[in-house]
């Protein structure tokens, strides 16, 4: 509400816009530069790739987790689609004896559930935050009941080639990452849908009123974070080589974090796709920092709230009217 | 500037007031003065910076440099509630109400009777004594998001009221009120300023300033052009100072009889409470008003034409075609448009860039597969603004700062795009300069006379008048007469809404407050 | 169980080969399940205080989360870094976590796990994945029939007898595995009722409130059987608000820990499974310490031998050990 | 958007808004019937009395949450608050041998806590949902540094006997949450403070304009919600005898999802206390309802999923204008 000034000619004037647009971005470098720094270990290919390579499935979820969060959503439920498409991916994988159909299934069912998702949004008329998390209960309670309780692994070079092979040190895992943040940074920006998503999150009555499907835009976001969901599942249960229902326990929570650490608006319009993979790519090198600095795990979780709290204050902005 | 007021000190005064958004310098070193007791007008072009300099006024900005007194203190820490506690009060241009709480918690918010933070009771008894003032009539217990617009921001200037200010600016208060409640609010308006209030009156209604303001200051880019007596000035001299030259204030010419097949019609439609038996046709190319007082149920009658509200019974028909399963986008596709009335709750997406609020609804003919064509789609939105002549002028700019009335233009240029068949315009001029007020008259004027069919929702009985070919007087819901606008005026309108007989000073609660 | 492995000696000659390049200290990467797990911080303890015996032996720890993961991703990087010369891990799965393991094999760093074993078969402790050199566990499946076994004794002459199961989480193939051998057992017995069975979640709260609720529709318990001690101190406490004395039935946890041990000596818990993880965590320093220096390494290390005590205590066999207090708190 | 009119007349439309309003109430009052209905171990004093002895913390902590969501915001950190209050508690009690003292002191590090919560998100102007994310990470760290992540367990009487005794049959834990929820209750409708978190909730702008101090009704809330965690972790460190680092954890979920659940408006500015209390209870009376019949645990997400769907689908109010 307020707006407290600088002098308008003054070069904090000038910087400060830039370091707010950009805060998660900054803290990013630095923290990378930091780690360089620090440590001879951090910037090796090996390390770095690992890096881009573990966090890969997350960063899917992220990356269609942002459409859903600027379409004024929220998906609490892509930890349980997670493991759900694993479970299935293994079962279809060992029952079948099929590994490269189980893979397949997995984005298939991830896809699926993330539909029934928005047919429960939009024609319940409920909101996200509850209908996902009550879903992701139900789908939680799916996986176990599918492995029945136990893990369903499976001892298949084909199986697990896609967790854990790739083209040359690019694992096929960050290759599917780099392909489908592009693809959703073309769908948001340079088609229709990206600008319906945009307008229905900024405001949907608005958007209702010049002829938008603001339901069917609702329920394809949702669909999309049920496949990314999928897809990251796929790579997940093939890099393990075995499906349990616990897999994608509390991803739902760090994939959202990392949209709004990103930047993303929590209010719906405003994001992007590029943000919520620094997001991710942020946490992931807290964590990978503290790893091979062999920090005391205690310190942690403390560091990582504080980095959190320093990327977010960066880039508030007040909201002048 | 020859004010005998200034003998006194000021109520408020500033000097070389300056305040910038990013590359707008939406003020420029002001200096003015408001004296004590005085009614004062804040005229000028969408844009100017009355908004603005009302803000500051009112706590809600802060300048960038400059001063500002207050009852002869200068004032260094400043926001809304100290501004309050000293008695300066401002109802702003936007209307902002908390949805939920009722219409009399909302008057009293922030100035409730209280022992230890515990509420006292007896809030009706103060509502009353308040309403006794204004006489607006509204139900004091019912949540103010189930009030229209005009009641909501009848709702405001009695909140403004409730604080007991010395100073209060009102920023643009009429804008969605019909004649009658204008009236009370000059009423309300006089009596305060024999108890030596002061009103800063912000509006774009130049006769309301000449008729009821001591003075008025004349701004424009965000500078003052000159304070006068508003004994010395007339609406041309207003006009010019305002936009800088003299300007024609005519509605321009009627768009020629239309003929024809009616191309939308209403047989005896109801639908809730606000729709109750509505008959109409507009045929293409003809101008169709409704006119009504406030709640009467014009926007109902507009939003179940175009499908946003489901009609119980009764039907609608397009083009000589029944229509079924009504929706806003099947009416879309169908040809039709609407402005709403409310440009920022129901118009805008205030998250995105101008340009794609305009193209919002037409991407379809922007993409291919769909892909969009941006900069197809910035060219012709270009073209539309420059027509329109919408500040600032660049497509991509941050549609949530523009003033009101490039907001509405804004919206304008959104349906334009479209060419389409049939147009509502619910309160298509509110909140827009002179200036552009005539530009977006002679564009409803033109889009008639290229054959669209428009239908005009206006609290401006001149609009109405000046505009339509036929009008419609709707009370409670049901159209009560039809006139041939060339053939009627605006009192002679007045009287038919009121019913004859009945005198145009008292408020009718018009249907809401017994529906509710 | 302590014959020398091929896939050990395997692993540790190699390690010897890179020892030869490398003197100077031994750096361990010890991957805790949970560094804010009780359990898994006395194998912590257990290994730094071997270490400083050993000298010239580093022990860091990394947080798994509770998350297979977080793990996963740790034991990748770990190999990955070239700072490590042996990893002790005690896992958070036994089948995702080997996945990681070929990336240890292949940096040369030999991988020690402590508590189950690692690959797809939770009952054989001897290393089922190249990479790692040596399991520091007991058969959990046998364990766990043991306990039930106590149960059922008890049972004997009563019925019905009323038994309450509180098992951590079903859907963790560990608490699967040992919830099926309870059953195994008791299942056998016509007499044994098992009329409830609770997650208790490794957690005092939410076996307390399990407890209560399973009392309300079987006020006349007989047994409760727990696989940590964690729940059986919340079932405690339970069964004590409702007036029950445990003295008289039969309340058994598993992880021998400071609370259980006392209460075992008190008389109200009839026994305990007690686990040994100080014990443990040097013992599989020692092996991963063996392994980089290239000296031989013991495949297979019989957890339930690493103690003072044996592995099911009573209050009888306590009395003979007044010096066991139990390695390790919650 | 749309609100399909039935008859005024039918009967279904008598019904139907008050379904809508009371839909917690009603499934709470089904499942109580069905669970009466299906064993009689339900319906005893000693297990009703237990059901409300075992929720209470959480109850008190979804009581403070309604404050905070109906003021627009979200309180990630009550988790992790707990844990703080927990374990500060049973320190103090062990190490300055004042088992008193030690329960004083929960609530009052909770107090402080929620402060520094209401200061970081009013100061930094940055969104509570991010800013209580981050700070239950950093009170999640602060919790087991001051443990050194194992239990401090205090035996002792005094200490127990908030969390284990009563007056008569009735345990202090709910008697605390009667007085707790009733006061809140009262704050909330009868003073200028609960008016102020309603309009906050409902309109921040409109509320400025009325010259309410926004942020510090915001972080009032943030300091209640802060306060209640520590109550109900007093309560809970006494009821289990020991301090743990991790005692909190999840706890803020269940509580959020009790206090949607109950009907408050994840937007803001409107929403009752009493909702929040039967949302916390109609998931207690789930999980009660497993342990005695001796349900399929596979089974209990499923159906908290299931239910919690039921009653949001219940009371989706379609979105008039
Ligand atoms: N919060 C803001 N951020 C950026 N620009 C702003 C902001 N508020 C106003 N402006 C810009 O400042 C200029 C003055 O706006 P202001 O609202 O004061 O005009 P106005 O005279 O009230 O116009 P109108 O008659 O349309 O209400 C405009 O160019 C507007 O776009
Ligand atoms: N969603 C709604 N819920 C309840 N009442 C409503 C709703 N929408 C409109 N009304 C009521 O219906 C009546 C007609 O309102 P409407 O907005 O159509 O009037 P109007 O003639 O356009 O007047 P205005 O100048 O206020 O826009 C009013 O009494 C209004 O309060
Ligand atoms: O008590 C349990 C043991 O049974 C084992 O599961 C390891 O964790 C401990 O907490
Ligand atoms: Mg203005
Ligand atoms: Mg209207």
């Amino acid at each position: 509400m307020k707006s407290m000034s600088a002098t308008p000619e003054s070069s904090a004037a000038q910087v400060l816009p830039f370091v707010r647009r950009y805060a998660v971005l900054i803290l990013l470098v630095a923290l990378f530069v930091t780690l360089s720094v620090s440590t001879s270990s951090f910037l090796t290919l090996t390390n770095l790739i690992n890096i881009l390579n573990q966090n890969a499935p997350l960063a899917i979820i992220a990356v269609a987790g942002t459409l859903v969060v600027i379409c004024g959503g929220f998906d609490l439920s892509t930890g349980a689609i997670f493991s759900v498409a694993a479970v299935v991916a293994a079962w279809v994988a060992v029952r079948l004896g099929n590994p490269a159909l189980g893979l397949l299934s997995a984005p298939v069912v991830g896809a699926i559930l993330g539909l029934i998702n928005g047919l429960a949004i939009t024609r319940l008329k409920i909101h996200s935050f509850l209908a996902t998390l009550a879903s992701s209960l139900v789908y939680g309670g799916l996986a176990v009941l599918i492995t029945g309780g136990f893990l369903i692994s499976v001892d298949d070079g084909s199986f697990t080639a896609l967790g854990r092979g790739g083209v040359g040190p690019v694992y096929y895992a960050v290759i599917i990452l780099g392909v489908f943040a592009l693809v959703s940074g073309f769908l948001l920006n340079y088609t229709t849908f990206g600008r319906y998503v945009l307008s229905v999150g900024g405001n949907p009555e608005a958007a209702e009123l010049s002829g938008i499907r603001v339901d069917r835009v609702k329920l394809y976001t949702f669909l999309y974070s049920g496949l990314a969901a999928g897809i990251a599942a796929a790579i997940g249960v093939s890099r393990i080589g075995s499906g349990q229902p616990q897999a994608g326990t509390g991803l739902q929570l760090l994939a959202i974090a990392a949209v709004i650490l990103g930047g993303t608006s929590i209010y719906g319009g405003i994001g992007a796709i590029w943000r919520s993979v620094c997001g991710v790519y942020l946490l992931a090198l807290i964590d990978n920092g503290f790893d091979i600095l062999n920090a005391n795990p205690f310190f942690k979780d403390l560091t990582t709230g504080v980095v959190i709290l320093a990327a977010v204050a960066l880039s508030a902005t007040r909201r002048g009217r | 500037m020859a004010a005998a007021q200034q003998s006194v000190e000021p109520a408020v005064s500033v000097r070389d007031l300056s305040k910038r958004f990013g590359s707008t310098q939406a003020l420029s070193a002001v200096t003015l003065s408001f004296a004590r007791g005085e009614v004062h007008g804040l005229v000028g072009e969408n844009g100017a910076g009355k908004s603005t300099l009302g803000k500051m006024i009112g706590g809600l900005y802060h300048p960038d440099t400059g001063e500002l007194d207050v009852f002869g203190n200068r004032v260094r820490r400043w926001d809304i509630k100290r501004a309050q506690d000293a008695g300066v009060v401002l109802i702003a241009q936007e209307l902002c109400l908390v949805p939920a709480l009722t219409v009399a918690q909302n008057v009293f918010l922030g100035r409730e009777r209280r022992t230890f933070g515990v509420l006292h009771s007896g809030l009706e008894r103060r509502y009353q004594e308040l309403e006794r003032v204004c006489r607006f009539g509204l139900p004091p217990d019912v949540p103010v998001d189930r009030l229209s617009i005009a009641d909501q921001q009848k709702v405001e200037i009695m909140r403004a009221l409730a604080r007991d200010a010395r100073v209060i600016v009102m920023d643009e208060p009429t804008s969605s009120l019909t004649a009658d409640e204008t009236t009370r609010l000059h009423d309300i308006i006089g009596w305060l300023k024999s108890r030596g209030t002061t009103i800063i009156y912000v509006t774009h209604f130049l006769e309301d300033v000449l008729a009821h303001c001591d003075r008025v200051t004349v701004m424009r880019d965000g500078r003052v052009i000159r304070t006068a007596d508003t004994a010395r000035e007339t609406k041309a001299s207003l006009v010019e100072a305002m936009l800088g030259e003299p300007a024609d204030m005519l509605l321009p010419e009627r768009p020629p009889e239309p003929g024809g097949a009616p191309l939308v019609e209403m047989r005896d439609v109801y639908s809730g409470e606000a729709v109750r038996g509505v008959s109409l046709t507009v045929r293409p190319g003809e101008i169709v008003g409704l006119a009504g007082l406030v709640g009467s149920g014009r926007t109902e009658i507009a939003r179940v034409l175009f499908g946003c509200e489901p009609a119980d019974s009764g039907r609608i028909a397009f083009r000589g075609e029944e229509v079924r399963a009504a929706s806003a986008r099947a009416s879309i596709a169908r040809g039709m448009a609407m402005i709403p009335e409310d440009r920022r709750a129901q118009g805008l997406v205030l998250t995105r860039p101008a340009f794609e609020n305009v193209t919002l609804p037409h991407l379809g003919g922007f993409s291919r597969m769909g892909v969009l064509a941006r900069r197809a789609e910035r060219a012709a939105v270009e073209e539309l603004f420059e027509r329109l002549g919408v500040r600032p002028r660049q497509v991509d700019g941050d549609i949530s700062v523009y003033s009101g009335g490039n907001q509405q233009k804004v919206l304008f240029a959104k349906w334009l795009l479209g060419r389409p068949e049939f147009l509502i315009l619910d309160e298509p001029t509110r909140g827009v300069d002179v200036g552009a007020k005539a530009r977006i008259y002679q564009l409803i004027v033109d889009i008639a006379t290229s054959g669209t069919g428009v239908l005009l929702i206006s609290s401006e009985l001149e609009e109405v008048v000046g505009l339509s070919h036929r009008v419609y007087l709707v009370r409670h819901g049901s159209l009560i007469g039809e006139v041939a606008a060339a053939e009627t005026s605006v009192e002679v309108l007045l009287q038919r809404l009121f019913g004859v007989g009945d005198t145009p000073t008292t408020s009718t609660p018009s249907g809401n407050g017994e529906d509710q | 169980a302590c014959n020398s492995d091929v896939t050990g000696s395997q692993a540790a000659s190699s390690g010897a080969a890179e020892q030869a390049k490398h003197t100077g200290p031994v750096r361990i990467a010890l991957l805790a399940a949970s560094s804010q797990n009780g359990f898994s911080k006395a194998v912590y303890d257990g290994a730094v205080a071997q270490a400083k015996k050993l000298g010239d032996v580093e022990v860091t720890i990394f947080d798994g989360k509770f998350d297979s993961q977080t793990q996963f991703n740790q034991l990748q990087n770990v190999s990955g870094q070239g700072k490590f010369d042996g990893i002790v891990i005690v896992p958070n799965d036994n089948v995702g976590i080997a996945a990681a393991v070929p990336a240890a094999a292949q940096a040369k760093i030999p991988v020690v796990t402590v508590l189950f074993p690692i690959g797809p078969d939770l009952t054989e402790m001897t290393p089922q994945v190249p990479g790692v050199v040596s399991t520091v566990a007991s058969n959990a499946e046998t364990d766990a029939k043991a306990q039930a076994e106590g149960v059922a004794a008890y049972c004997e002459g009563k019925n019905p007898c009323n038994v309450a199961i509180l098992i951590g989480q079903l859907q963790f193939p560990f608490d699967n595995l040992r919830h099926k051998a309870y059953r195994s057992v008791l299942d056998q017995h016509s007499n044994i009722k098992v009329v409830a069975t609770g997650q208790g979640n490794y957690d005092r709260d939410t076996s307390l409130k399990a407890m209560q609720n399973i009392l309300q529709a079987n006020p006349k318990l007989d047994a409760v059987l727990s696989n940590a001690d964690q729940q059986t101190t919340g079932a405690q406490i339970a069964l004590e608000s409702a007036g029950l004395d445990l003295s008289k039935m039969y309340v058994t946890g598993a992880g021998g820990n400071t609370e259980a041990i006392k209460q075992v000596r008190a008389g109200k818990w009839a026994a305990d499974l007690a686990n040994f993880p100080v014990s443990m965590g040097s013992a599989a320093l020692d092996q991963a310490v063996n392994a980089v220096r290239g000296k031989p390494v013991t495949p297979v290390v019989d957890a339930n031998k690493l103690g003072p005590v044996p592995v099911i205590v009573t209050k009888e066999i306590l009395d003979q050990y007044p010096d066991f207090s139990g390695e390790w708190s919650d």
